[in-house]
């Protein structure tokens, strides 16, 4: 019954090519996930590493005894509320565009005195450590919650990031010929049984950045979009990815400028 | 501190009960007795429910599961139970197949709402069976959720 | 020591819907790391005060999720009133947190 | 995708043309971030970001390269096939199914090949109900196409080599890749050629 179902859906996606949201709903089991996701996401273990990292923004720290209120998320300094949604952006002060983990670690290497070397040594979390940078990233997403995403596009340089982050995006090679387009480049696909939204397409795109930073049930431990990469970029049997690097700044330009105007509902849950 | 308590929970017996029931006695207003070793180190669900005293459950419809047909992931299984039989106490719940089946008793002071909404992990596919106990009697009831391997294995 | 919970109580009429997030690792002793069985450290006990009166208590064990989440429902509460919860676990560890109960929107 | 990639190449252009000889093509920033930003780990070297042919023309011409140099390709990738010494191309399905179960091998996380991820993508066993849509259903594999030598050939060298009969398949190319061994791919094809196969009941 199920399966029949399955492949009733995906002949009627091939065939349609409908919208990855309609296609959810004729799958009564992706329906019942959305479902059950949505009740545990009005109470979200999230909110755990999103008031450790309020704190960690807030209390002195590191080797300068500094707090990060004085750290410029592209509002202005020490402005949270809203920073995420607009992210990545230009930075003048490094001249490059950010994303906001790449911000927050910027922030506590000038502000607080970290060394970069240390903060990307295990910038993961695992079940028994959760890095600062994570619960921080937690923070001020939390901050854009309800607010529609709108990363800026008038500096060249946020112009650059996008070209190039679209050309990453579509980059074959690695031992399996894979690029970020070989799941998300089509609609209506599934790998195993999880749904593959196609991120070329702006109501879809949303997808790549919705629900990041993430509560994975898996392990129960917080996740941003810099694990998510990292983690596709395995999957994709290429090399290692820079943690918050420039080139991960980009392909997050590309998919967030993919999903303007559509509202971010801060950190979620994920499988 | 920490390896007294842990060795006196291996060493189990009455001895780990005595010192569990002494904790106990430091909670003000517990409704029920010390937290219940042998019933949440008991294999089956049925001989955990003996050891809680809840054998003789009857089943009953005022009972109210809401659970996934298929949990998304094992991990995380989310379960919402709502008693409606009159003058309920408490609700436990056992997942049938975990390795130790008795997940938990939830108990309420009276007059409150017989709700509870919890989060538990599940090895693979079982029934999920609650008792609720109410005037002295209990009443049982169960709902069967699906656990699968799904996702990719990269 | 274990960071705090968040708790969060929302009176609708007569009834206060009480949801709580724990910080903790919910350890079932089975996980291997780094080729060595974690051991077992779980909350076993949990229990829930409005305005210092017991109105919500459980016994739990390591099946429930890591950082667990509990909501239950509360009679009699008022906007203002103080709900305090406790979690004890098998290390001998504590936490206590409390909340102000807010009118609901 | 091929229309976006006609907009960049015209805004590529217009860049060129506002700012002369000053402004590399997207294409370049982006080849220069990945060969700075990247770093090798595990069993993943930096050599996995350099085209090969295949990708390179693929890349090039998203995924629908000019006719002739598809089949000159093809040709290449087919000639690249390795057949089993002993002319046998079938194993044990019981191990392909296992085989096509596992998602794992040649990540950064694994040492070398494990598996053929073929679940990942294709409907086989219709008995296993996790299964991805990225490729088509082969269950019935043998039964709608025959259990010929032709067919036989044809499967094992689509897993050896997708490029040879489609050079921007979405398929990675195990034995070329060198990701899966030839027992595995003998014992994969067994899963889609033996008559005693659940995807052929």
């Amino acid at each position: 019954m199920r399966q029949a179902l399955m492949r009733g859906l995906g002949a009627a996606v091939a065939a349609a090519s409908l919208p990855l949201a309609m296609a959810q709903t004729e799958d009564p089991v992706a329906a019942d996930f959305d479902k059950f996701r949505a009740i545990m996401e009005e109470a979200n273990p999230a909110e755990l590493f999103d008031a450790k990292g309020e704190q960690l923004w807030k209390t002195p720290g590191g080797p300068k005894k500094a707090s990060l209120e004085k750290c410029d998320l592209g509002l202005g300094p020490g402005v949270v509320k809203g920073a995420y949604a607009q992210m990545p952006r230009y930075f003048a002060d490094v001249d490059r565009v950010m994303d906001a983990e790449a911000r927050i670690v910027h922030c506590m290497i000038t502000l607080q005195g970290f060394k970069y070397e240390d903060l990307a040594k295990k910038p993961f979390s695992s079940a028994t450590a959760t890095p600062d940078p994570v619960s921080i990233t937690t923070y001020v997403a939390a901050n854009s919650a309800g607010m529609k995403f709108a990363p800026p596009q008038s500096h060249p340089k946020e112009k650059a990031a996008y070209a190039a982050g679209k050309e990453v995006f579509f980059y074959r090679a690695g031992a399996f010929d894979f690029s970020c387009a070989s799941c998300h480049g089509v609609d209506g696909q599934r790998i195993r049984t999880q749904p593959l939204p196609n991120f070329t397409k702006p109501e879809q795109a949303i997808r790549a950045v919705q629900g990041w930073p993430g509560y994975r049930m898996t392990g129960g431990v917080m996740h941003t979009l810099q694990w998510r990469l990292n983690d596709c970029y395995r999957q994709q049997r290429f090399p290692e990815p820079g943690y918050t690097s420039e080139m991960l700044s980009a392909l997050l330009t590309y998919l967030t400028v993919n999903a303007q105007g559509q509202e971010y509902k801060g950190p979620g849950i994920k499988r | 501190m920490q390896q007294t308590r842990r060795s006196v929970i291996k060493a189990g017996g009455a001895l780990g009960l005595l010192a569990l029931a002494g904790t106990a006695l430091l909670k003000p207003g517990r409704a029920h007795a010390a937290w219940n070793q042998s019933a949440f180190e008991a294999k089956s669900a049925i001989d955990a429910m003996k050891a809680l005293g809840m054998g003789n459950a009857e089943e009953s419809k005022d009972i109210v599961i809401r659970a996934p047909d298929i949990a998304e992931n094992g991990a995380v299984v989310p379960i919402d139970v709502t008693s409606n039989i009159p003058g309920t106490t408490s609700i436990s719940v056992f997942i049938e197949k975990n390795p130790f089946p008795y997940t938990g008793t939830f108990d309420f002071a009276a007059g409150s709402v017989p709700f509870v909404h919890l989060r538990a992990k599940m090895g693979e596919t079982s029934p999920v069976r609650v008792v609720v106990a109410a005037g002295g009697k209990h009443y049982t009831t169960a709902k069967e959720v699906k656990v699968t391997i799904g996702g990719c294995g990269g | 020591m274990a960071d705090p919970m968040k708790i969060r109580a929302t009176v609708e009429g007569d009834v206060t819907d009480v949801r709580v997030l724990m910080a903790h690792p919910m350890e079932t002793g089975q996980r291997s790391q780094g080729g060595k069985k974690v051991p077992l450290h779980f909350i076993q006990n949990i229990t829930a005060q409005l305005n210092g009166k017991t109105v919500f208590s459980a016994d739990i064990s390591q099946a429930i999720s890591r950082n667990p989440v509990f909501a239950f429902k509360v009679k009699g509460a008022k906007a203002g009133d103080k709900i305090t919860v406790i979690w004890k676990d098998n290390k001998g560890e504590s936490r206590t947190d409390e909340t102000t109960v807010r009118g609901g929107s | 995708m091929k229309i976006g990639t006609a907009v960049i190449l015209a805004a590529a252009t217009a860049i060129l043309a506002a700012c002369a000889a000053l402004q590399s093509s997207p294409r370049d920033e982006a080849l220069a971030l990945m060969q700075r930003d990247f770093h090798a780990q595990g069993i993943a070297g930096m050599d996995r970001l350099k085209e090969d042919p295949v990708q390179a023309a693929c890349n090039k011409y998203n995924d629908n390269p000019p006719a002739d140099l598809a089949k000159k390709l093809q040709g290449e990738q087919y000639a690249g096939v390795k057949w089993p010494a002993d002319g046998k191309l079938l194993g044990d399905w019981k191990s392909g199914e296992k085989i096509a179960q596992n998602g794992r091998g040649m990540a950064w996380s694994d040492k070398g090949g494990v598996g053929g991820s073929c679940y990942n993508c294709h409907q086989i066993d219709p008995a296993t109900t996790a299964f991805g849509t990225i490729g088509p259903s082969l269950s019935q594999f043998a039964k709608l196409r025959g259990y010929g030598t032709d067919i036989q050939r044809y499967a094992y060298s689509k897993i050896y080599n997708a490029k040879a009969y489609s050079i921007c398949s979405q398929m990675p190319r195990f034995g070329h890749a060198g990701a899966l061994t030839e027992q595995q791919m003998k014992d994969i094809t067994a899963l889609l050629m033996d008559p005693a196969s659940p995807v052929n009941r």
